[in-house]
């Protein structure tokens, strides 16, 4: 059985200062929203966040960079947000931007103890400066290492005491692969079963790839609600 | 006699053509914002499936509002729903199926494509940096690759340039260019027009581009 | 909507000569055995076959073995199999063996677009010859290539018409990657439904994988029967 | 004082001892053949999962014939169940947890073990080669590696070596040697004698093993 929270103040009394975390979500759609708040009152500072977005100015991660809580930031894209801008031209904040595709297989890599792949994307480009070229069959491909983190803190809709869990939708995104990639994986869950309850086939993370899990209801902010203007 | 259209005609325009590019059975990746348009067009009897790199194969319309789940957006962040046979998965699956060339086509946006196929269409130097996204995976990630933007920038200078001045996205990495006023292949020997759009002529295409024009044997004329 | 074939030989007919070919399963689980069985029928020659096992003597690829229509294996175990220790002895049969985990990664990357990784598999052992030995963070890792193949047969549980597969237990074994690293991937189902019959969370190959379908009846042979001998 | 069991009592020896390196818990991988005996003297207060490489986290039982299910099978290709709370995946998700370290405890069968920690298990030059199965990845894959075997050949001759002789497995990369005769750590210095079972002496111990043994300060004599 994993360790069980009912506080998220206590689920994340372990993450100190300095630690590295990932934290699941595409946009604001699958992020450990209550996890991100009870960070930020820990005030735990000197941050490294892997995230494919940093939220917005007052949700998910804008939270933890409103408080200035994060020194470096590594993600694909982070243009929803005014004060991440502003860090970053005032040298408060150090940014590490990774294609999208290559920022989920790094993670990957790092869950599954590989230290590094070849792969197409950024060939050619600003992203290639430093990185080892290499072709295979006559085409360049760029190194790139594995990632890890402390802490990973992610999302699932549902989840059971043996750490199984099953997402909902696109909210599984990065999720998955950041639940194998963390040293200490922290999942917050809508809804906690017993084991047994979920159909093993179904399981999208198995639960070696989780040390503990807590309930917690999501507020799920819609960023671009874009509705059908069709009749019926 | 150069046209002049309204800004949302020749969006209109250039997504419709953009359209004819998908095929029955393709699955297509379409990058955020007038390539998430080609999908108003669509001919309902193609069948084809949409695949959208945060982890659904086979993007459906906007919800209804009784139908809108936050858990469930494109890469747009936009709502949506699912179509009838898709399926979720990861964002490492979904670019591992991206990166393996399991796509047939991605219709993205561009500011600059070169002669030899470059592409830059994710930053300007001195603008704030907002990231690449996943465009630079998905242009090593699809079978065909189509470039849809403006024939020239708002100050009239070709965006079809010898080399291109933004940084890259990928290096020879665009197929076809689709803009306002035509279509243009990118060849191995170079660039090659295939169509021209209502209103314009050889000459004006090839005034407004930078790079080398070949003109096709089979070149389409008032195409679109 | 994809090729739905109705005849085994008719699903098998573009397999030529020379062709590589993967084939799913582990030991004689979750193998596409009426594929296999078209495929001798076929009597296509030459063939490089990716897969874990070999079969056994009378049953999956050992059919293949039995009527000299393969060239090349690439596998982790082939033990099961007495054709294939006489063939490999006479020099009939080339055989390439890859580490288990280390021949799941390489297909897995063939699929999903990388050309090559590192793995700490076969350091320091006779696997390692040849091959390019790497240090990251003061550890030794070999590198190792993607596999690709002409043709994947697989076998799953369910299909729909648009290629979506679900697979039973430890029946998926190598079947995902497999059907992902295919140029054409035949996928032979125990029950073909419409579209929509499946839920979209719970599909384990998405149907872009697959280009072609046929729904066929398994026998499923039991290599080791091992039941329970305490009282109930 | 060299104590003689009968074959099937020494491997139920060795089996039980090493049962007692699986702590609360646990994920376990436990190799084919002896090593899979260890499930059977499993404490039932003890909470831990046993992972197949072939895809499955939580292997239960043996199947009364009613629930034999021939899909559903452990590495040793044995029909199991499934454990409560378990779950299935891919070879390739199956390996990224091995090859990631995410099990606590790998027990493998052992030809040959060396000072510094070197494993042979796979071949033998000469005889037929049936390959290696998972057993190279499993020895990169997990926190601690811990090798069952008798603690000399048939011939009487040390299998715990100066240097291995047989084609290695892996590296470098055993912990703990279990044998009917000792336990043994592989330390950065070398072999640390631990434990000793019932019967033996360090003077014996010694003389079977053909690497040098440094004595624990905490040796355990008929720890078993």
């Amino acid at each position: 059985m994993k360790e069980i929270y009912t506080s998220f103040q206590e689920a994340v009394k372990d993450i100190e200062d300095y630690s590295t975390i990932m934290v699941g979500g595409f946009g604001l759609v699958g992020i450990p929203e209550n996890l991100i708040l009870a960070l930020v009152e820990s005030n735990a500072k000197h941050l490294t966040v892997i995230s494919n977005n940093c939220g917005v100015d007052d949700w998910g991660l804008g939270l933890l960079l409103q408080n200035k809580q994060i020194d470096k930031m590594i993600g694909s894209y982070v243009g929803e947000n005014k004060e991440f801008e502003r860090q970053v031209i005032n040298g408060e904040l150090e940014v590490d931007l990774v294609p999208q595709g290559t920022l989920a297989e790094r993670i990957r890599a790092g869950g599954a103890g590989i230290p590094a792949f070849y792969t197409p994307a950024g060939v050619g480009t600003p992203i290639a400066e430093g990185k080892e070229v290499r072709m295979f069959d006559g085409k360049e491909y760029l190194l790139q290492t594995g990632l890890t983190a402390d802490f990973s803190l992610v999302r699932a809709a549902k989840g059971d005491r043996l750490g199984n869990l099953m997402y909902n939708k696109t909210a599984r995104n990065f999720n998955p692969m950041m639940a194998a990639a963390g040293a200490t994986t922290i999942a917050e869950v809508e809804e906690l079963v017993e084991p047994g309850e979920m159909d093993p086939e179904h399981v999208h993370t198995p639960g070696i790839y989780v040390q503990s899990l807590i309930e917690g209801k999501q507020e799920k902010r819609i960023e671009r609600l874009t509705l059908q203007t069709q009749e019926k | 006699m150069a046209v002049h259209l309204d800004k949302a005609t020749i969006r209109e325009k250039i997504a419709r053509r953009a359209e004819q590019e998908i095929e029955n059975g393709f699955y297509v990746n379409l990058g955020i914002g007038m390539p998430t348009m080609v999908a108003n067009y669509i001919q309902p009897d193609k069948q084809m499936v949409l695949q959208s790199e945060n982890g659904l194969v086979g993007i459906g319309r906007s919800p209804y509002e009784e139908e809108v789940d936050p858990d469930l957006i494109n890469a747009g962040k936009e709502t949506v729903t699912a179509s009838i046979g898709s399926s979720y998965c990861s964002s490492a699956e979904s670019f591992a199926m991206i990166r393996g060339e399991h796509l047939d086509l991605a219709i993205l946006g561009g500011m600059e494509v070169s002669e030899t196929g470059d592409l830059a269409n994710w930053m300007i130097p001195g603008k704030m940096i907002k990231g690449m996204g996943g465009a630079m995976d998905i242009v090593h990630g699809a079978k065909k690759i189509v470039i849809i933007m403006d024939h020239v920038n708002k100050h009239g200078e070709p965006k079809i340039l010898k080399q291109c001045h933004l940084p890259l996205t990928g290096k020879g990495v665009v197929n076809r260019i689709i803009t306002d006023r035509a279509v243009i292949d990118v060849e191995k020997d170079g660039l090659v027009l295939v169509e021209i759009a209502e209103g314009w002529t050889v000459e004006e295409i090839k005034e407004s581009t930078e790079a080398e024009l070949t003109i096709s044997s089979k070149l389409l004329e008032t195409s679109f």
